[in-house]
């Protein structure tokens, strides 16, 4: 039983970091990273690891997701649905600015 | 060319990697030094959270080079987004709305309790000075996402993370002097289970949590500090 | 006495820690300080040489036993926690320009002092993942040195930092990952016990983990394959800073490979890819430092070459390794600070340095004795370094090895000697403004000094050596004396 | 064969494959960091899992001190606190780092970031223009 809950949690996470990798939108691909960090959460508590499950939401998934949402607002690229390709040339423009 | 190499790479990686599995003790390791913990730990350093006792005390030096990775990390950070120009008064952005500022008044006692209780129970219960941390880092730059218009006091903040730091390597040099060993565990072991026991370790997990929270505060102070040269 | 010997790491870290607090009631005092403390811990590592000449171990927290953290404090240990202080002092990287805000500064000087304490943690430290932790100290702190730049920061060298970062956290994604799978296998971090439970590892999974190992701590000792950052980093960033990374900080990732080389992996298989990484790296410096077209460039590349040579050398087997090994790292980290030294007075292209050797005679005199002490001129410390390189390397009937020394040293002759002769060339040109700094031709006559020194001296230095490297192949006492009761 | 150590130990693999390879693979500055975080989330799954004991509690003592059960090993578990938080520092770090260079080159594309970074260093060392390495080129992405 426990076996298939893990095997879907790491399906789960797989998922989101396929998708961190590929998706466009780069608030949506750190969103999906943050999945990432979740998962692992539920695993390490899975793992016997209290300690190690509650650095990685405070850190993993807080902290971290928290830090690159401030980055991506600072670069500019906090877009809810523009493709990156409008995204990059938006950034060369305000370069060249 | 690049493309192609890398791919090579990775399925040598995915390969070696697969290979592994069946050698590796999955599921049953060996555990030499972690079974000399657990029938020793407690005895030793007295503290009933078992990684407790390895991160501060058997590992104490880990944990140091790690509180100076983040201070590493946060100067190295400053230096890089230091402009030499002064800020210029973020004003363009509005404050946030009303539930935000409210539950930022709301959550910021009630964040630093947390912190800090986490912080305390560490050597008991889960979490420690890097969790509680974090948390009072957070407590501390919520009134930051609440009303952009205020500024962390820098100076308190690299105060406190000075002093900190310096109360842990303080700590063990109190052991070197006193008794031959850096990081040597002092004070009476107490009883096991109680908040006031495993001697030094709540003291260390002190000094980390407050660090931890000083760094990371002023860490996303600075990254949510406007740009001045797209202006 | 020797449990002072903790202070190396301790005391930079306290006033990293401090600096900024210093520096908000004095500046001047701070940057006073800095220096000061490094100075003394100097000379505490001398003291502790001179009265303890047994090697001893602390145990951290006196936790006796593989649980707790060991330091294993040899001859070798010793003497490169010397050359870390020594070294910093000598290439003490800033000089501050006008603009730069109090706060830049002491930032600059508090990761100056980090980049020392993980330094010096690194060369006494005996558990693999306390190595690793002062590893990426030391690495954070070099990336911030590295975005610091050149005279001021400007694009490049935050593109270049960034590079930097990218390829070394993956490489501590494999050093990490080489820890785990070692930690799968034997169930202990302390290097000794690992050292007692080798046989555990001589099978594919640990082979794996040697690799894992080896790329990860070799991004910063500019491994073959993990070096592309080396040019870009070293062109962005301030010579000094260059000169530190490429002396310093590539020999102690250098001396952790070697450790794991020693006492946990004697086969002959993680001897040969670390003679193969070696050859590979010598081949492509030497000819990429041919083809350069500035003088920081060709250094960079044939820094990489250098510790190609250095991991030849250690791939021979036994003390004859160990001391080929060490004469050619410590010759590289005294010659290559220098180079990078006089390569600030005349950075940029080599078409320019025509003619220069007029207008800076002492530096141009410099220039030939490093460059004939690297390509090993007989009576200069490189003939001697090359001299132990070559015997070791035929011992092992390692005749490609050699073949492959002897064919890149006179490429190396001959991009060394195209710089040389165009120095001296009649053609005047005299338009390129000169960045002189009386520090810079101060540091590199030191180093100079050195030099002739031990060329002098060969014959005492050599037994030396040849000591510290007996002590350093002693497996056995160093699993007595770091698993054994007490200290 | 489907026990909970080997799907877990493939998880980690997974992620490692995707963090690597994300980061050998992408050009995209910002994507690199994030690819850097997956990689090491699973570096840490697998140093958690090197710990890991069938039929173990937590590295925790809450009934008392005389009857300690079986524990799973804290040691990759301190260990993996320590790698966390390293990897956290580091990526804001290099996220500042990312800011700056978008800041100076109006470009996340690591081929365009190189090419300029080339293009400074020959100015800085004023190499005549037909001996750079890189063609100079106009940016049109």
């Amino acid at each position: 039983m426990i076996e298939w809950l893990l095997f879907v949690i790491v399906m789960i996470m797989l998922a989101g970091a396929l998708m961190a990798m590929l998706m466009e939108n780069l608030l949506a691909a750190t969103v999906a990273a943050s999945i990432v960090s979740l998962g692992l959460t539920v695993i390490f508590v899975f793992l016997r690891a209290p300690d190690v499950a509650m650095t990685e939401a405070a850190v993993g998934a807080g902290l971290s997701s928290l830090i690159l949402a401030l980055g991506l607002k600072r670069l500019g690229l906090w877009k809810l649905d523009v493709p990156s390709t409008a995204v990059k040339a938006d950034a060369q423009e305000d370069g060249k600015s | 060319m690049h493309q192609f190499s890398s791919f090579l790479f990775l399925g040598g990686f995915l390969f070696f990697l697969s290979v592994l599995t069946g050698i590796l003790p999955l599921g049953d390791p060996p555990m030499i030094i972690g079974q000399a913990i657990q029938n020793h730990g407690v005895s030793e350093t007295g503290a009933a959270n078992l990684v407790t006792a390895v991160v501060l005390g058997y590992r104490g030096i880990d944990t140091l080079g790690e509180l100076s990775i983040l201070f590493a990390a946060a100067t190295a950070g400053g230096l890089v987004l230091a402009t030499g120009k002064k800020k210029t008064q973020a004003s363009a952005d509005e404050d946030a709305g009303f539930i935000v500022k409210t539950a930022a008044e709301l959550l910021f006692p009630l964040l630093v309790v947390a912190g800090l209780y986490i912080v305390i129970h560490g050597h008991l219960t889960p979490g420690g000075g890097f969790q509680g941390g974090v948390i009072l880092a957070a407590a501390f730059f919520l009134p930051l996402l609440a009303k952009p218009s205020t500024t962390m006091n820098h100076n308190t903040m690299s105060l406190v993370e000075g002093f900190s730091g310096a109360a842990f390597i303080g700590i063990g040099l109190i052991g070197l002097f006193n008794h031959g060993a850096f990081l040597q565990p002092l004070l009476s072991k107490g009883v096991v289970g109680e908040l006031f026991s495993a001697g030094t370790l709540p003291l260390l997990y002190l000094a980390v949590g407050l660090k931890v929270g000083a760094e990371l505060a002023g860490l996303l102070a600075n990254l949510n500090e406007e740009d001045d040269e797209n202006v | 006495m020797k449990e002072l010997i903790v202070l190396t790491f301790a005391v930079p870290l306290l006033m990293a820690f401090l600096l900024p607090t210093i520096s908000r009631v004095s500046f001047t005092l701070s940057k006073l300080i800095a220096p000061l403390v490094l100075l003394a811990l100097a000379i505490m590592v001398v003291c502790i040489w001179n009265f303890h000449t047994e090697t001893f171990v602390l145990h951290i927290g006196n936790f006796i036993g593989p649980q707790g953290i060991v330091f294993y404090v040899d001859r070798l240990a010793l003497l490169f926690a010397f050359a870390i202080f020594a070294m910093t002092l000598l290439m003490w990287p800033w000089y501050f320009e006008k603009d730069e805000s109090s706060d830049t500064r002491t930032r600059k000087l508090s990761l100056t002092l980090l980049l020392v304490a993980a330094s010096a943690g690194m060369s006494l430290s005996g558990d693999i993942f306390n190595l690793y932790v002062f590893y990426e100290l030391l690495a954070v702190a070099s990336y911030g040195l590295i975005a610091a730049g050149n005279k001021k920061p400007a694009g490049n060298s935050y593109a270049a930092a960034f590079r930097y970062l990218m390829i070394s956290a993956l490489g501590s994604v494999f050093a990490l990952l080489g820890i785990a799978l070692i930690y799968f296998q034997t169930g202990t971090l302390n290097l000794a016990h690992l050292s007692e439970m080798k046989e555990l590892l001589n099978n594919p999974a640990g082979l794996i983990a040697f690799v894992f190992i080896l790329l990860g701590f070799g991004v910063k000792a500019e491994l073959f394959p993990v070096n592309s950052w080396v040019p870009e980093a070293y062109m962005a960033s301030s010579k000094r800073v260059a000169g530190l990374l490429a002396g310093l900080v590539s020999k102690l990732a250098v001396l952790v490979i070697i450790k794991a080389l020693v006492l946990i992996y004697p086969q002959d298989e993680a001897r040969q890819l670390l003679l193969f990484l070696g050859i590979a790296g010598v081949i492509v410096g030497e000819f990429s430092a041919m083809k350069a077209q500035d003088m920081t460039r060709m250094l960079s590349w044939s820094s990489i070459a250098q510790l190609g040579l250095v991991f030849i050398a250690f791939s021979i087997p036994g003390k004859a390794g160990m001391l080929a090994g060490l004469a050619v790292a410590l010759h590289h980290l005294i010659s290559k600070p220098a180079m990078f030294l006089i390569a600030e007075r005349w950075g940029g292209s080599l078409q320019n340095l025509k003619g220069r050797a007029q207008s800076s005679p002492i530096m141009a005199a410099l220039l030939i004795l490093f460059a004939l002490s690297m390509v090993g001129i007989p009576p200069l410390p490189g003939f001697w370094v090359k001299f132990l390189l070559l015997s070791g390397l035929s011992a092992q009937q390692a005749w490609l090895a050699i073949a492959v020394v002897l064919i890149m040293t006179v490429v190396e002759t001959n991009y060394l000697y195209r710089v040389i002769s165009s120095l001296y060339s009649r053609d005047e040109q005299q338009s390129v403004t000169s960045r002189h700094r009386t520090a810079d031709t101060f540091s590199a006559l030191i180093l100079a000094g050195v030099l002739i020194f031990v060329s002098v001296q060969v014959q005492t230095v050599g037994q030396a050596l040849d000591e510290i490297a007996q002590d350093a192949v002693d497996v056995k006492s160093y699993i007595d004396l770091s698993l054994g009761g007490g200290s | 064969m489907f026990d909970i150590a080997s799907i877990l130990f493939a998880g980690a693999t997974g992620l490692l494959v995707i963090g690597i390879g994300g980061m050998v693979l992408s050009e995209h500055l910002y994507r690199m960091l994030l690819a850097l975080a997956i990689a090491e989330a699973g570096a840490n799954l697998m140093l958690v899992l090197a710990g890991f004991k069938w039929s173990a509690s937590a590295p925790i003592i809450t009934v008392s001190v005389e009857s300690i059960p079986a524990m799973v090993d804290p040691v990759p578990q301190a260990m993996v606190l320590t790698a966390i938080v390293i990897g956290v520092g580091v990526q804001a770090l290099a996220l500042t780092m990312i800011i700056r260079i978008r800041n100076a080159y109006g470009t996340l594309n690591m081929r365009e970031v190189k090419l300029k970074m080339e293009q400074e260093f020959a100015d800085m060392a004023d190499l005549p223009i037909e001996t750079r390495s890189v063609p100079a080129r106009n940016d049109q992405s």
